[in-house]
C-alpha cells in the first residue's frame, strides 16, 4: 500500500507510511465499533427472541436494524450530567480509559495471514496485558462517582477481573505452548488445513483448556452468569450508575469491544482462526500451502471465518446471558480460584506431557507442525554450520526456524 | 369450641385472670385482667396442653361514640379494647382473649394506657404491637423497639382512634 | 464506635478491621417488590443487620372500613394483595358470612374454589418470575407474565377487570359465568401443563439457581410458627398446616369434596402426585429453595383443583343465587376468619355494633409476618443473598401495609 | 520518482519530513517526565495514582518504539495492570475525607528538590559519557524479541553463540527463575496469613437494632435528606 503511494501518487516516503498507518487505524477503529453497533441491534433481537417476543421492529424497516442508530442519538442527546460529589478530572477520564483499553487490544489481533496491524511477536501477551488495563477504568469509575453504590460495584468488577486474569493466563498459555510462538499469526497459522489441525481437538486437555478459557473471558468482560458490577437487583447499576449520555456509551462500546476481543482470541487460540474446517482453497490449488504467498482474496475469505467464529461466540455470550441468573460474588470467586485456576494448571501439564510422549499426537501424521520447531531447532543446533550460511543473526535464526517449522 | 375443663385449668393455673366471658359467640371468647395478660399468654404457650404456639393477630378497638346523641344510646362506657387471636398449629384450635383498658391512662387526654408486652412469647407479636402502639395507641411495656411502623416516625395523634383529627400540614404538605 | 475500640487488644489487633457502613438498599430500590426500604449495616459484602421500613403504600383501608358497609369494603381488599384479589374477596366476604351465618349456593361454592385456585396460579406466576428477576435472570420472569396474560383474559370475561376484580362478595358471585368460558379454561389448563416443566427446567433445577438460592435464609419451623410466618413460607419449612384442609369449618366445607395434598416435604418427600425434580443435594428445609418450590408445586395443585371444580360446576343443577343487599344489616358481635391465600393466611377481623356499617375492621396480613422474620434470616449473609431472602418470602407490599 | 500530478502541490511536502519515531519518542518521553513530575506535586492521593499510572504507560510506550516488544507488554501487565490496581485499590479504601489531601510543609519541598537535582545531575552525566548514545538512534529493530529470549531461557545464548554455531546448549536462566518464583510463592503465602481475619473468640459487640436508631435521624427526616445514604 506504501509502495503503491510512493511509486504511483509520488508523495514523500514519510506521508506514504503515515496514510497506510492512519488508514489501518481507522479501519480497525470503525470495524470494531460497527461490531459493536450491529451487536447491540442483535443483543436485542437475541433477547427477544429467547423471550418469546419480538424485540425492535419499527426503527428502520422490518427488523429494526436502524436501533442501534437510534439509540447512538438518544445517548448523545441526553445531558452528560455529573454528581456534585464527583472528581471532576477521574469522571470524565474513566470513560475513555476504559475505551482505549478495550479497542488498542485489537492492534495485536489478526485477522486474517498477515493482515494485522502490527504484527507482534508478542501478540498473545501483549492481549492479555491490555485485557488487564480496562479494569482500571472501571475503577476511577466506581471512585469519582462518589457513592457507596457505584464503589461497592467497581470494588467488585476489579476483584473479580484481577482475579480472573490468572487462569486466563494459563488458558493462553496453552496454544502459545502448542505452536512454539506467541506471535498470533503463528498460532492462526499453525492450524491451517483440516478441522482436525485445530488445538481444541489436538487433544482432550487442550479441549478442557478451551471450555476454561471461555469461562474465564466471560469473566473477565462481566458479562453473563458473572456481571456482578452491574447487578440491577443489587447495585442497582454498579459502577456505571452515575454516567448518562456519551460517557455511559463509552462503558458501552468498551463491553462490546472487549466481548468481540475476548471470542476473536479464543477463535485465534482455539478454533484454527482464519482457517475453515476445510481447506478449500488447497483442494481447489488456488494456494500451495505455504501462506505467505496466498493471493490477496484469500485472505478476505481469512477475514470471513474469523468474523463468523467470532460472532459465534458473541452470541453465544449474548445466549448465555439471557438465560442463567447470576453468581454471587463469593461464588465468582470460588469459580475462578478453586475451579479454574487448578483446571486449567492441570490441563497446562497435561499438554505439556502430551507434547512430550506423542510430539506427533495420537494420528502420526505430516500435519502436526507444532513438533517440527522442536527437531528443527535440535539438529540446526547440533549440525556444524557451513561456512557459507549466513551467521545466525537474530533476524536470520527466526525466519530460519520459522520456515523449518511449516 | 373450649371445653369447661380447659376454663378451670387456666383459672386452676393463673387466678384472678378470667374477668369474663362469652362462650356462644360467633367466635366465643374470654376476657382478661389487663396486669394478668403476660403470665397467661405465657402459660398458654408452654404449659397448658393445648399449646397455643402462633399468635395471629393483634388489634385494638376504640369503643368511644364521638357525637354526643348517639354516645347517650350506647349500653357500654368508652374504653380501649385489645384482642388477642391465637391458635395452636398442634390441636389446630384457636382462642381469642380480649383485655380492657381505659381509653386515656388515668383518664387525661394525651396519656396512652399501658399493657404489657408479649413480645417474649411470641417473637410475631413484635410488628403487631408496634402496628397497634402507632395506629391505636397503646403503650406496650418491654417492647424491645416500639416506634411506629406504618406512619412516619414523627406523625402526631392516633389515626384509627375515633376521636382523630386529620393535621391540617405535614412538613409543608396540606392535611386538607 | 467508641466500645469496640477498648476491646481485649490482644484479639482482634491483627484482624482487618473496616469500618460499618449503614447502606439504604430501597425504597425504589428495582430489586425489593415494591416500596420496600432495607437499611443494612454491612461490615463490607457481609450484612451484620438489616432493617425493613415499612408504610410507605399505607392508605388506611381499615379506617375507611368503618364508613362502609360490609359489601363496599370489597374493592379496598382488592388493593390489599393486588397479584390475587380474588382470594382477599373470598376472606372478606367468608367473614361477613360467618357473622350472619350465610350458606351460599353449591354453586357458588364451587365456582368460587375454580376462580380462587385459577388466581393463585397467576399469583405465584408473578411471585416466581420477580423471583428470578432478583437472582439476575430476566426471561422466566417474562414467560411467566405470557402465562398469566391468559390467566387475566379469563377472569376480564369474568368480570371485566384484570387486577382488581371486586367478582367475589358477600354471598355470592356478582356474575355467572359468560358461555364457553369453561371451554377456553380447559384449553388453557392443557398447554400450561407441559410449561411448568419448562420453569422446572429454568430455574428449580438450574445450578447457578441453586447455588443462589440452596442453604440460604434458612427458616427454622419453630422460628416461622413463633414469628407468625404462613403459607409457602410456613411449608418451605416442612410445617403441615394448610387452612383449606385444616382451616376453620366453614372455610373447609368449601373446600370438602376436593382431592388434594398439601405440598409440604413429610418425612423427607414431597407429594408424588405428579412428575416433580428431585430435591438438589445441598439444600435443606427452610431454605429459599426450599419455599420456591413449595410455591411450585403449589401450582400443580390448583390446576388439579381448578379442574375439579369446573368438573363440579358443570354438573351442579342449582341457581348461582344472588348476593345479599348492599346495605346488608349485620348482627352485634364480632368475628374472625383466615383463608389461605398465596403469599399466607389472610385474616379479616370484623366487630359490629347492629348497624350495616362494622364498628371496626381489620386485615391480618400474611406478608406483614413473613417480612417480620427476615432481619432474621439476613443476620450474617452477603448483600446479594438480601434481595435472595426477601424475593423467596414473596412479599406483596400492598398487603403490609394496607 | 514520476511526478503523477494529482492536483497535490507535491513537492510542498518533499521538503517537510517529519520522523514520527522520534516525534513518539519525544511525546512519551515527555509524558513520562511530566507525569512523574506531578505524582510529586499534586496533593490529592487519587490524581497521584493516576499521574503513575500514566507516567508508567508511557515508559511502557518508549520500550515499545525501542523494539522491546516482550518488554514493553510486561512493563503493562506487571506495572500498570497488576501493581497500580492494588495501589488504587488501597488508595481508594483509604481516601475517605480527611486522608484525600496531603500537604507537605514548604521546608521539606526544598530538601527535596535539592536531593532531586543532585540525583538528576549524577544520572544525565552518566547517560551522556556512554558514547553510542551520542548520536540519535538509527530506527527501530523490529526484530521478533521474543524468541531469542526465550531460548536463552532454556540455555541457547543467541547473541553470543552466532559465531561458533552455538555447540551444546548452556545452562540458561531456568534455574534462577524457578527459585525467584518459589520465593514469590513464600512472600504471597506470608502475606495471605498475616492478613486473613481472626476467627473472634469474643464475638465483636455489634450494638445492634438500637445504635441504628442513633443513625437513623441523617434519614428519615424526608425533607433534608442527606447524601451520605445511597445515591437513589
Amino acid at each position: 500500500m506504501a509502495e503503491f503511494l510512493i511509486e504511483t501518487i509520488g508523495l514523500p516516503a514519510w506521508l506514504a507510511w503515515t496514510c497506510v498507518a492512519g488508514l489501518s487505524a481507522v479501519l480497525i477503529l470503525n470495524v470494531i465499533a460497527g461490531g459493536a453497533l450491529i451487536f447491540i441491534w442483535a443483543e436485542r433481537k437475541i433477547a427477544a427472541r429467547i423471550q418469546d417476543r419480538l424485540g425492535p421492529t419499527r426503527t428502520g424497516g422490518r427488523f429494526g436494524w436502524l436501533q442501534s442508530l437510534a439509540d447512538g442519538i438518544k445517548l448523545l442527546a441526553k445531558e452528560d450530567l455529573m454528581p456534585e460529589g464527583a472528581d471532576a478530572l477521574l469522571f470524565r477520564l474513566a470513560p475513555y480509559v476504559s475505551f482505549c483499553a478495550s479497542f488498542c487490544a485489537f492492534i495485536a489481533l489478526p485477522f486474517a495471514f498477515d493482515t494485522v496491524g502490527q504484527r507482534l511477536n508478542v501478540g498473545v501477551f501483549f492481549v492479555v496485558a491490555i485485557l488487564g488495563l480496562e479494569v482500571f477504568g472501571v475503577i476511577l469509575a466506581g471512585y469519582a462517582s462518589a457513592s457507596k453504590w457505584s464503589l461497592f460495584g467497581a470494588m467488585r468488577e476489579a476483584a473479580q477481573v484481577v482475579s480472573y486474569e490468572v487462569p486466563l493466563g494459563m488458558c493462553v498459555v496453552v496454544p502459545v505452548m502448542l505452536a512454539g510462538s506467541m506471535d498470533l499469526v503463528t498460532i492462526g497459522e499453525k492450524q491451517a488445513g483440516w478441522a482436525m489441525n485445530w488445538f481444541i481437538f489436538h487433544d482432550p486437555f487442550t479441549f478442557i483448556i478451551f471450555w476454561v478459557y471461555c469461562t474465564c473471558a466471560l469473566a473477565s468482560v462481566n458479562r453473563a452468569p458473572f456481571d456482578l458490577a452491574e447487578a440491577e437487583s443489587e447495585l442497582v447499576a454498579g459502577f456505571h450508575t452515575e454516567y448518562s449520555g456519551l460517557r455511559w456509551s463509552f462503558f458501552f462500546m468498551a463491553e462490546y469491544g472487549s466481548m468481540f476481543l475476548v471470542s476473536a482470541l479464543a477463535a485465534i487460540l482455539f478454533l484454527g482462526g482464519w482457517n475453515g474446517p476445510v481447506p478449500v482453497s488447497k483442494l481447489l490449488g488456488l494456494s500451495d500451502g505455504v501462506a505467505v504467498t496466498d493471493p490477496f482474496a484469500l485472505r478476505i475469505v481469512g477475514c470471513m471465518n474469523l468474523f463468523l467464529k467470532a460472532t459465534a461466540g458473541v452470541l453465544l455470550m449474548m445466549w448465555i446471558r439471557w438465560t442463567l441468573p447470576r453468581l454471587r460474588i463469593d461464588q465468582v470467586m470460588t469459580t475462578c480460584l478453586k475451579y479454574c485456576t487448578p483446571i486449567a494448571a492441570a490441563m497446562f501439564l497435561g499438554v505439556m506431557l502430551w507434547q512430550l510422549f506423542l510430539p506427533g499426537g495420537l494420528v502420526a501424521g505430516s500435519f502436526r507442525a507444532a513438533a517440527g520447531v522442536r527437531e528443527g531447532w535440535l539438529e540446526q543446533s547440533y549440525r556444524k554450520q557451513s561456512a557459507e550460511e549466513e551467521s545466525l543473526s537474530v533476524k536470520t535464526l527466526s525466519r530460519h526456524v520459522f520456515e523449518v517449522s511449516r | 369450641m373450649r371445653g369447661t375443663d380447659f376454663i378451670s385449668e387456666l383459672e386452676a393455673a393463673v387466678d384472678g385472670a378470667l374477668v369474663g366471658r362469652d362462650l356462644d359467640a360467633v367466635d366465643p371468647w374470654l376476657e382478661i385482667a389487663a396486669d394478668k395478660l403476660l403470665e397467661t399468654c405465657r402459660w398458654l404457650k408452654d404449659s397448658c396442653e393445648i399449646r397455643f404456639d402462633g399468635l395471629q393477630c393483634i388489634t385494638a378497638i376504640d369503643w368511644f361514640e364521638p357525637d354526643p346523641k348517639k354516645a347517650a344510646k350506647v349500653e357500654w362506657e368508652p374504653h380501649t379494647e385489645v384482642v388477642y387471636h391465637l391458635w395452636s398449629t398442634k390441636a389446630r384450635a384457636s382462642l381469642v382473649l380480649k383485655v380492657r383498658l381505659p381509653r386515656w391512662q388515668g383518664n387525661e387526654q394525651g396519656k396512652i394506657p399501658e399493657l404489657s408486652s408479649v413480645v417474649s412469647v411470641w417473637r410475631g407479636a413484635d410488628w403487631h404491637e408496634r402496628e397497634v402502639f402507632d395506629l391505636s395507641g397503646v403503650q406496650f411495656n418491654g417492647h424491645p423497639d416500639l416506634r411506629r411502623i406504618l406512619c412516619p416516625e414523627d406523625w402526631d395523634g392516633y389515626p384509627l382512634r375515633k376521636d382523630y383529627e386529620m393535621p391540617l400540614e405535614y412538613h409543608g404538605m396540606r392535611g386538607r | 464506635m467508641s466500645q469496640i475500640l477498648d476491646e481485649d487488644q490482644r484479639i482482634i489487633e491483627f484482624d482487618v478491621r473496616t469500618d460499618e457502613m449503614l447502606v439504604n438498599m430501597g425504597p425504589q430500590h428495582p430489586s425489593t417488590h415494591g416500596v420496600l426500604r432495607l437499611v443494612l449495616r454491612t461490615d463490607g459484602e457481609i450484612v451484620s443487620e438489616m432493617e425493613p421500613h415499612i408504610g410507605y403504600l399505607h392508605r388506611c383501608a381499615e379506617k375507611i372500613g368503618e364508613n362502609l358497609t360490609a359489601r363496599q369494603w370489597i374493592p379496598y381488599t382488592d388493593r390489599m394483595d393486588y397479584l390475587a384479589a380474588m382470594n382477599m374477596n373470598l376472606g372478606w366476604s367468608l367473614a361477613v358470612e360467618k357473622l350472619l351465618r350465610y350458606q351460599v349456593s353449591e354453586k357458588a361454592r364451587h365456582l368460587r374454589v375454580l376462580i380462587v385456585e385459577l388466581n393463585r396460579i397467576a399469583s405465584h406466576l408473578v411471585g416466581m418470575g420477580a423471583y428470578g428477576l432478583d437472582l439476575g435472570t430476566f426471561s422466566p420472569f417474562l414467560y411467566a407474565f405470557r402465562e398469566r396474560e391468559k390467566i387475566l383474559d379469563l377472569f376480564e370475561e369474568v368480570c371485566g377487570a384484570r387486577l382488581t376484580y371486586s367478582y367475589i362478595t358477600v354471598g355470592g358471585m356478582t356474575a355467572d359465568l359468560p358461555p364457553g368460558w369453561l371451554q377456553r379454561c380447559e384449553a388453557f389448563l392443557d398447554q400450561f401443563e407441559p410449561i411448568i416443566q419448562e420453569y422446572h427446567a429454568l430455574l428449580t433445577t438450574n445450578a447457578i439457581f441453586v447455588k443462589r438460592t440452596a442453604k440460604i435464609g434458612v427458616l427454622s419451623p419453630e422460628m416461622a410458627i413463633d414469628y407468625g410466618c404462613t403459607g409457602p413460607v410456613l411449608r418451605g419449612s416442612g410445617v403441615d398446616i394448610d387452612l383449606r384442609r385444616d382451616g376453620e369449618s366453614i372455610y373447609t366445607a368449601m373446600h370438602d369434596g376436593y382431592a388434594f395434598e398439601v405440598a409440604v416435604m413429610k418425612d423427607g418427600h414431597y407429594p408424588r402426585d405428579h412428575k416433580y425434580p428431585a430435591v438438589p443435594r445441598d439444600a435443606i428445609l427452610g431454605d429459599c429453595w426450599h419455599r420456591f418450590f413449595v410455591r411450585m408445586l403449589e401450582v400443580v395443585q390448583s390446576m388439579d383443583l381448578v379442574r375439579q371444580a369446573m368438573d363440579r360446576y358443570s354438573q351442579c343443577k342449582g341457581a348461582l343465587g344472588e348476593p345479599l343487599k348492599l346495605a346488608e344489616k349485620l348482627p352485634a358481635g364480632d368475628t374472625y376468619l383466615e383463608t389461605e391465600c398465596p403469599k399466607g393466611q389472610m385474616g379479616f377481623y370484623l366487630v359490629t355494633d347492629g348497624t350495616s356499617i362494622p364498628w371496626r375492621v381489620r386485615a391480618r396480613s400474611s406478608s406483614f409476618s413473613n417480612l417480620a422474620v427476615s432481619p432474621e434470616l439476613c443476620r450474617g449473609c452477603l448483600i446479594a443473598d438480601v434481595p435472595a431472602i426477601v424475593g423467596s418470602l414473596d412479599v406483596v407490599m400492598g398487603e403490609i401495609d394496607r | 520518482m514520476n511526478q503523477a500530478s494529482f492536483g497535490i502541490p507535491v513537492s510542498l511536502f518533499a521538503s517537510v519530513t517529519i520522523d514520527w519515531h522520534g516525534f513518539f519518542f519525544l511525546l512519551f518521553a515527555a509524558i513520562a517526565c511530566i507525569s512523574a513530575l506531578m505524582v510529586v506535586l499534586s496533593d490529592n492521593v487519587v490524581r497521584m495514582a493516576l499521574h503513575l499510572v500514566l507516567s508508567l504507560g508511557a515508559t511502557a510506550g518508549l520500550f515499545f518504539l525501542a523494539g522491546a516488544e516482550f518488554l514493553g507488554a510486561m512493563q503493562l501487565m506487571i506495572y500498570v495492570g497488576g501493581t497500580l490496581v492494588l495501589l488504587v485499590f488501597g488508595v481508594m479504601l483509604t481516601a475517605q475525607t480527611q486522608l484525600v489531601s496531603l500537604r507537605t510543609p514548604a521546608g521539606d519541598r526544598v530538601i527535596a528538590s535539592i536531593l532531586a537535582a543532585a540525583l538528576l545531575a549524577v544520572l544525565v552525566q552518566a547517560a551522556f559519557s556512554i558514547e553510542s548514545w551520542q548520536k540519535p538512534g538509527q530506527g527501530m529493530v523490529s526484530a521478533p524479541t521474543a524468541t531469542p529470549l526465550g531460548m536463552a531461557l532454556v540455555g541457547v545464548r543467541v547473541d553470543q553463540h552466532a559465531e561458533e554455531g552455538l555447540l551444546e546448549p548452556k545452562g540458561g536462566y531456568l534455574l534462577p527463575f524457578e527459585i525467584v518464583s518459589v520465593h514469590l510463592l513464600v512472600v504471597l503465602i506470608g502475606a495471605a496469613y498475616l492478613a486473613r481475619a481472626k476467627r473472634r473468640r469474643v464475638p465483636r459487640p455489634v450494638d445492634l437494632v438500637a445504635s441504628v436508631d442513633s443513625v437513623e435521624p441523617t434519614f428519615s427526616g424526608n425533607s433534608d435528606t442527606t447524601v451520605s445514604g445511597g445515591s437513589e
